[in-house]
């Protein structure tokens, strides 16, 4: 029986490649579903204490082909087996039938990135886990740059690859030096006060950046909204939805392997988090382009996530069991509803981009008239992304602010106070950009796009529903959470075995009594509803001050909408606005237009490359062309190595 | 019947009358205050009443462009009013429905219930209501880190994070922590004028459209839809004024002591709301970040006022 | 004793292979300075069994009339006469030279020989050599006067290997001396087609491939 | 008997020489290149047992080079004949004769045991690879030939005078009779530390000059830039193999002579500023040849860096010259393939590969993905326990600088090579006459498919093999 499950776990894997590879889509989708549901299978039995490890060692020339599978990796494995054939059987409605090479291209790239995304969480060691972290990066950058071949498109993929690589060169320092602590690539736990030392400073500090680059966390963000913005939304959805997350996973088992971190750690993730999740949000608010706002409210979310994995550091630094529990789960059930909803956003997005053709916020309007199933899934993933009560959103970002709490009154972590203050900011700085998307693009009247009728293939159509009643599932029954991230606290604190089961999220996490209150108030609110639809309703066109000629671009834009915080966080967004010229007595007409840019890649590093460049381009007269000089340099290296030797 | 403490269902009643009873009569106070200050007669108190009860007779007359979200904005208005009346302690030492973390529960019931009011005002298609939606959507969210900071504070206090207990420790040692809750308090004042748009921040009785930040965002609500949107601000009235009346109120854990003052207390409140209206004129726009700036220093400094004396 | 005089005879030739600016006249230098080793190579060795003579023989036969003769026919085919001036003064390259030559002793000093040799001048004469060659190769512009450079680039290596000719097997001698042929034919070659691509043979105007 | 695989490609030169101008005489290529692949491959695994003679032994060491050396010919031996029908107009008896003389030259420089047969066997092979790069007539070629030709005879001059100073060594050290490798390995402790250092330090520069490490690899992107793809494959990676062997036999006698230590330090300081070197001139390069050629330079940095690492890293070197060797045939002859069909090889000129050569594109694609050391292909293998050693042995600094160099890299190399493979189609002549064919891309998919392999699986006895070969190299 030992056995059994790493063989199924790695048929599973054959299952999902093969699926890329073969032409039609009805087989190819049929393969993929079983391998993910096998890989779902797994991961749901190894939730069930069913952990097991494998060790090939002959397989690669060093290292060893190692796969172990225990609670933590099973929590990732669960969405990322669940959303790939949600995206494939969306990309097929998508291309389907316009452009089928397309279709099949994105189907084999899309298994291929699949199949090394589901290797990362099982990993063992080093090499494999390097390996497969390198191969998602190469097929998520091909993935991006499939829809479309325009020069700005590659370009996005282009800073996407290179950062990615970059942090696989950090990685790969890292286990290096890792490697010197507990000899041998295979992961497992640090030796104590290794973490103070030289070497395991410079290891966690690589281990961030690393992980960082790879969750969009900033200041290594600057990739998300380039990539993110211009990729096919299917695409998007892959990537922000799942392969973000393997960055955080990252630092989850960075948690386990260290036994005794110390609390400077904490402090750092904490910046990082605090960081990105203030500058995800604040660019979020005022970006016109509204797949580039749903990449920054990614970064905006894995600064939360990151923030919940301080606050796990810093438990596990003062050893209380609880604070770090509590960081742990909070960290869990965001990224769970990250992966959920962040693509039923994207999807959506995809959508509205097939039916109007333009991603300008600006141009939109009134679509929850010509779509409403379409404005109904948008409302619901904006309302649980922002953490609002009813949906399941709020028990994550809920459980990050009791840890919070906990820091600061029973732990002494003042730090935690500003965690509180950040998460709430970024919440509310949140809540607003989705209320201004949701309600410049599906509400009010069509600005520039005469409404026509275009449906959307059934075929998209069944995922985004399939992504709806996944949320509203959970938010329904949120008491399958506890049980579920129980393993986990189980496997991140095998020293304190008194927090028995269940009473920690009784007590501390009164999950029942809120889900009580939640359905009370729906309830009510459906009492309500009733009661207003109980009324004779008559209609007519809305009241215009007895303006005469009316016109929908009269209503209030994006941009407009998020002025009074461009103005007030101007020094952090990079804003660029072109006035209009009103000079002279009869100015000529002139147009206003405002252009947002991401601060840290168009201020820090676009500037540093191009001044690099050109100091590097004064060292190239070196390779002037003249033979004597090269002979030159043959004799002077001739004598310095000479003198260095012989002298 | 002279026991301490109300049992759990007399509570639960005390609470659903409060909630559902008291609001308007808030707004009258209000409006007799500043009618007195004027020198007219002004309304009868119960004014209010009277124009929610005829609003929940009358027709509702809707725009062509709207959709089921200008519906949603007043009930959600209504609803998490009433959620978070159930979960703040009003007179007694805790709510029905306390459990721990519920101040997180208030304010992303907060956010909620600003989330479905944009949603509400952007359907109309109206630029005015437009405007107005996001200035009230801007300035409330800046508020929420000082209300957050204030709660942190009274938490970490009482070291509960659940508001009922909170409120009964900060309460029941009264003298004792006085210096970090006034400055607490002063942050609190600040956004409860922002989260009621009270005069330093938005003029109720104004009505040029371009100045308006709360009204305008009801400009086309009618029928029960106005109603339950003059209810909804009423109950926000409540809820935020009971958080300011109960942390300067000292708690004797008797019953019959703790409501009467808990009253007395609202009727200071609005009473000072009142004369706060007939005094000062509304605010320039841009002035307001700059305040609600002050209000989060202010809550900050409290909370690291408490962290800092040993406890 | 005479080994001595004949180094020191090969130190001064390089003196005078930097002075001449002219063709014809470096070539027949570089002859002469080819037969001077193969008269070392005589007199280091008192019995001279058939390996010392058969060296000996192909040095002077290759490095005295083979080569000189191969630059003379590339010499002859080309048109111009003087050639062009080179990078580095001729003064500013005899102090060169002689900063070379003193850094060859400096060096020399650090490489002891063995006992019987250890009086001789071999090391500083082949450093010299060495260097002479560069010096050739680096301010020459035309392009037969670098491979003469090259060729006493190769004299100064050629008079280290006279140490060790009793123990180095006469396949590596032969391997080396056969290499240092092809290797100046086919410079020979490549110069021709240079004339004819630039009809000049001034490697100035190479110099197109840079970054 | 290893002269036979010495003697068997020279065998076929009059062949070719004497054959009427036509197609089968560049078919005779790949006969030659097979059956010396397999008798390579033979001699190897002990099928057929190769008895040392006077002056040629196979060791393992040597034996692993020719192996990668014989594929890398093999590869390019079937690509050639595709590759000279492009061009029926030029009789390529200079050019069939010249490749099979570079083969012979590499078996005699890889069974060689004697320094001084090693370096003749290196000088013919520079004679030999002249005439390959003359191959187009033009001002360009001829100065790149030109330039080529000065620097590596200079750079063989010096070694030759290295070797001399080896030989002078163990004579004064008391070693009689002739100078074989693993009979200088056993008493190589007594020779005289400053001639052997003196030595090392004129061969370090000699052959530092053929492998193209920093301040000596001037000759290298001209030559390259100019020559077809070809040539570039078999001077980027038969004649830099050739040049790593002689180095790390250099190598050996210094470690086996307790001098090592010194002839470390200055390999990774070499190492490391060759790829400093390599990567600023890889910024905004605008010629994919070029781009090659100093990816050619990085790389032979990172095998001098593995070298001077010394210990079990040597082991991964060997691995790693092997990788590179494979994936730098694919790239160049991609690179040839690219610059037949756009008849151009900067940038602007040369975008959409992807579109009109979809084989070529992709190959190239994941060549240069491979030469970058992205993982499953073998350099990644090879890196990342170059790294992992350099961290092991104490040498954060150099592992640290490796990493960075290398991803600065491959952030510089990826903007030309993404842009010119996947950029939008360029609209261009009729006149274009090349197509992808089976003959020019099988060659470098069966590169390519060989590192991927390797990469992920090693067999047993390979890496036996290189277990004995580093115990050559490494220190007793």
């Amino acid at each position: 029986m030992y056995f059994l499950a790493p063989a199924c776990f790695l048929f599973a894997l054959v299952l999902v490649v093969v699926s890329g590879v073969i032409r039609q889509f009805r087989p190819s989708a049929i393969l993929l579903i079983s391998g993910c549901g096998i890989i779902f299978g797994c991961s749901v039995s190894a939730m069930l204490e069913n952990t097991w490890f494998v060790n090939l060692p002959y397989f690669l020339p060093e290292g060893s082909f190692a796969l172990q599978m225990d609670a933590i990796a099973a929590w990732f494995l669960l969405p990322m087996s669940l959303l790939p054939p949600i995206l494939m059987v969306y990309g097929e409605g998508h291309w389907g039938k316009t452009n089928p090479l397309l279709a099949q291209r994105y189907r084999l790239l899309l298994g291929f990135a699949t199949a090394s995304l589901l290797i990362i969480p099982v990993a063992a060691h080093a090499i494999f886990f390097v390996l497969a972290w390198e191969l998602v990066a190469i097929f998520g950058f091909l993935l991006i740059i499939a829809g479309d071949t325009s020069d700005k498109a590659r370009h996005a993929g282009w800073i996407y690859l290179a950062s990615s690589h970059a942090s696989v060169m950090c990685l790969i320092a890292a286990f290096c030096l890792m490697a010197t602590a507990n000899g041998g690539g295979f992961f497992a736990t640090l030796p104590v006060g290794w973490a103070h030392t030289g070497a395991g400073k410079a290891c966690f500090l690589l281990f961030t950046i690393g992980f960082a680059i790879k969750s969009g966390i900033s200041p290594f963000h600057f990739w998300l909204p380039e990539a993110h913005g211009i990729a096919p939304c299917q695409v998007a959805a892959f990537s922000s939805g799942l392969v973000v997350k393997i960055g955080l996973f990252g630092f989850f088992r960075l948690l386990m392997w260290v036994p005794d971190p110390p609390l400077w750690w904490a402090g750092c993730i904490l910046l990082l988090g605090v960081l990105s999740a203030l500058l995800g949000a604040i660019n979020s608010v005022v970006q016109k382009d509204y797949t580039r706002f749903l990449a920054f409210s990614t970064v905006e979310n894995m600064g939360v996530v990151a923030i919940a994995l301080s606050i796990a550091f810093a438990g596990k630094s003062l050893n209380q069991p609880v604070l770090m529990a509590l960081g742990i789960a909070g960290g869990l059930v965001h990224v769970l509803n990250h992966c959920i909803i962040k693509p039923l956003l994207f999807l959506t997005a995809g959508s509205i981009l097939r039916i109007t053709g333009s991603r300008n916020l600006e141009l939109l309007g009134g679509l929850a008239k010509q779509q409403p199933r379409l404005a109904f899934s948008f409302f619901l993933g904006a309302v649980c992304i922002c953490g609002l009560p009813p949906l399941f959103g709020f028990v994550g970002k809920w459980i990050i602010l009791l840890g919070a709490f906990e820091g600061f009154t029973n732990s002494g972590w003042i730090w935690s106070a500003i965690a509180m203050s950040a998460v709430i900011f970024a919440g509310s700085l949140s809540v607003i950009a989705f209320a201004r998307t949701f309600g410049i693009a599906f509400l009010g009247e069509s600005r520039y796009f005469r409404p026509k009728k275009t449906s959307i293939p059934t075929l998209m159509k069944r995922p985004m529903l399939i992504l709806v009643l996944f949320a509203v599932a959970i938010s329904i029954l949120p008491m399958i959470l506890p049980p579920t991230l129980q393993p986990v606290l189980n496997l991140y604190d095998q020293t304190n075995t008194t927090m028995n089961p269940f009473p920690f999220f009784l007590n501390i996490v009164p999950i029942g009594q809120l889900w009580f209150l939640t359905c009370l108030l729906v309830f009510l609110g459906a009492f309500l509803w009733w009661r207003v639809k109980k009324t004779v309703i008559r209609h007519q066109p809305t009241w215009d001050c007895g303006y005469a000629k009316n016109s929908p671009r009269i209503q209030y834009t994006a941009s407009s909408f998020a002025q009074i915080l461009r103005d007030l966080f101007s020094v952090v967004l990079l804003h660029k606005k072109a006035p209009p010229n009103t000079k002279g007595v009869f100015p000529a007409p002139s147009q206003f237009s405002t252009e947002s840019h991401d601060m840290m890649l168009h201020n820090g590093l676009n500037p540093a490359f191009r001044g690099s460049a050109g100091l590097l381009a004064r060292l190239r007269i070196a390779q002037g062309g003249l033979l004597p000089i090269y002979l030159l340099y043959i004799v002077i290296t001739l004598l310095a190595l000479l003198a260095w030797t012989l002298a | 019947m002279l026991t301490a403490e109300l049992p759990f269902l007399a509570l639960l009643l005390a609470h659903l009358a409060v909630a559902i009873f008291v609001p308007p009569f808030l707004f009258g106070i209000i409006a007799k205050v500043k009618a007195l200050v004027a020198g007219r007669k002004g309304p009868p108190l119960i004014q209010s009443y009277r124009n929610i009860a005829k609003l929940l007779k009358k027709q509702i007359v809707l725009s062509m462009t709207t959709t089921w979200a200008f519906l949603a904005g007043p009930i959600a208005l209504v609803v998490t009013g009433l959620g978070i009346s159930m979960v703040i302690p009003m007179g007694g030492t805790e709510s029905p429905f306390g459990f721990s973390g519920d101040m997180i529960f208030v304010a992303y019931l907060l956010g909620m219930s600003r989330f479905m009011s944009v949603l509400a005002s952007l359907d109309t298609g109206n630029s005015f209501e437009g405007l107005g939606a996001a200035r009230d959507a801007t300035w409330s969210a800046l508020a929420e880190p000082a209300l957050f900071l204030g709660m942190g504070a009274i938490a970490f206090f009482s070291g509960h994070t659940s508001l009922g207990p909170a409120f009964f420790a900060v309460g029941s040692t009264w003298g004792n922590a006085s210096g970090p809750f006034i400055l607490v308090l002063a942050g609190w004042s600040i956004v409860f004028l922002v989260e009621n748009s009270r005069i330093p921040f938005d003029d109720p009785a104004g009505h040029l459209e371009l100045a308006m930040v709360h009204e305008v965002m009801l400009l086309d609500h009618s029928g029960p839809l106005r109603a339950f949107a003059i209810y909804g601000a009423s109950l926000k009235l409540l809820v935020t004024g009971t958080l300011l009346v109960r942390i300067c109120l000292p708690i004797k854990s008797v019953w019959w002591l703790d409501w009467p003052a808990y009253f007395g207390g609202l009727a200071l409140l609005a009473l000072f709301i009142g004369l706060l209206e007939s005094v000062l004129a509304r605010m320039r726009l841009i002035r307001v970040p700059q305040l609600l700036v002050a209000a989060i220093l202010a809550c900050t400094f409290g909370f690291l006022l408490l962290f800092l004396e040993p406890k | 004793m005479s080994i001595n005089l004949l180094l020191a005879a090969v130190i001064l030739m390089n003196f005078l292979l930097v002075a001449t600016g002219r063709a014809v006249q470096l070539v027949r230098r570089v002859a002469l300075q080819g037969m001077i080793l193969g008269l070392i190579l005589l007199l280091l060795h008192d019995e001279w069994h058939i390996h010392v003579l058969l060296m000996a023989g192909s040095t002077v036969a290759i490095k005295g009339a083979v080569i000189p003769w191969l630059l003379a026919q590339a010499l002859s085919r080309t048109k111009e006469a003087k050639s062009p001036t080179p990078y580095v003064g001729y003064t500013l390259s005899l102090i060169l030279l002689a900063g070379s030559t003193f850094l060859a002793f400096l060096l020399a000093r650090k490489l002891p020989l063995q006992v019987g040799m250890l009086g001789t001048l071999f090391i500083p004469a082949s450093l010299a050599t060495l260097f002479t060659g560069f010096l050739l190769l680096i301010t020459r512009r035309r392009a037969l006067l670098q491979v003469v450079g090259y060729l006493v680039l190769e004299n100064g290596v050629f008079l280290f290997s006279l140490l060790l000719v009793k123990n180095m097997p006469l396949l590596v001698e032969t391997g080396v001396l056969l290499d240092l042929v092809v290797g100046i034919f086919i410079m020979g070659i490549v110069i021709n087609h240079i004339q004819q691509a630039f009809d000049s043979q001034d490697t100035k105007r190479m110099s197109d491939l840079k970054e | 008997m290893s002269i036979a695989l010495i003697i068997l490609p020279l065998m076929a030169t009059p062949v070719v020489w004497y054959m009427k101008p036509g197609m089968n005489r560049a078919r005779v290529l790949p006969v030659v290149g097979i059956i010396h692949f397999l008798f390579v491959i033979a001699s190897l695994t002990g099928v057929f047992q190769l008895n040392p003679d006077a002056w040629f032994r196979l060791d393992p060491l040597g034996g692993w080079v020719l192996f990668i050396v014989s594929a890398v010919f093999a590869i390019v031996s079937f690509y050639a004949p595709a590759y000279l029908a492009l061009r029926p107009d030029r009789n390529f008896r200079i050019f069939c004769v010249s490749l099979l003389g570079f083969i012979s030259m590499a078996s005699l420089v890889a069974t060689s045991r004697h320094p001084g047969v090693l370096w003749v066997g290196m000088e013919a092979m520079t004679l030999m690879t002249t005439p390959l790069i003359y191959y187009t007539y033009n001002r360009r070629s001829l100065e790149a030939t030109w330039k080529y030709l000065m620097i590596c005879s200079v750079g063989m001059a010096l070694a030759l005078l290295g070797t001399f100073f080896i030989a002078y060594a163990a004579d004064l050290g008391g070693m009689s009779g002739p100078l074989y490798f693993d009979r200088i390995a056993e008493i190589a402790n007594s020779f005289p530390g400053q001639w052997l250092k003196a030595g090392f330090v004129l061969l370090l520069v000699g052959y530092g000059t053929k492998m193209g490490l920093a301040p000596l690899h001037t000759w290298k992107p001209d030559t390259y830039s100019e020559t077809p793809g070809i040539v570039g494959a078999v001077l980027g990676a038969g004649v830099t193999t050739c040049a790593f062997l002689a180095l790390a036999r250099m190598l050996a006698i210094l470690n086996a002579a307790g001098e090592g230590e010194f002839a470390r330090d200055i390999l990774v300081v070499m190492g490391l500023f060759s790829m400093f070197w390599a990567f600023v001139f890889m910024v905004r390069q605008a010629d994919l040849k070029r781009l090659l050629a100093y990816s050619g330079v990085e790389q032979a940095g990172i095998l001098a860096i593995g070298l001077g690492i010394g210990g079990d890293a040597i082991k991964a070197t060997l691995f790693l010259v092997g990788a590179y060797a494979l994936v730098k045939v694919s790239l160049f002859l991609g690179a040839g393939n690219i610059h037949r069909a756009f008849n151009n090889r900067t940038v602007p000129e040369v975008s959409g590969v992807i579109n009109f050569l979809p084989w070529t594109g992709w190959t190239f694609l994941i060549g240069f993905f491979a030469s970058t050391c992205c993982p499953p292909f073998s350099p990644f293998m090879g890196m990342y326990q170059l790294a992992s050693i350099a961290f092991a042995s104490g040498r954060m600094w150099v592992g640290g600088l490796l990493l960075i160099f290398l991803a600065m890299i491959f952030l510089v190399s990826s903007k030309l090579v993404l842009t010119a493979v996947l950029g939008d189609e360029r609209v261009f002549s009729k006149e274009v006459i090349y197509r992808d064919s089976i003959g020019t891309v099988g060659p470098i998919v069966v590169a390519l498919a060989i590192a991927l392999l390797v990469g992920i699986w090693m067999p047993q006895s390979l890496s036996n093999m290189l277990e004995q070969a580093t115990q050559i190299v490494r220190t007793p």
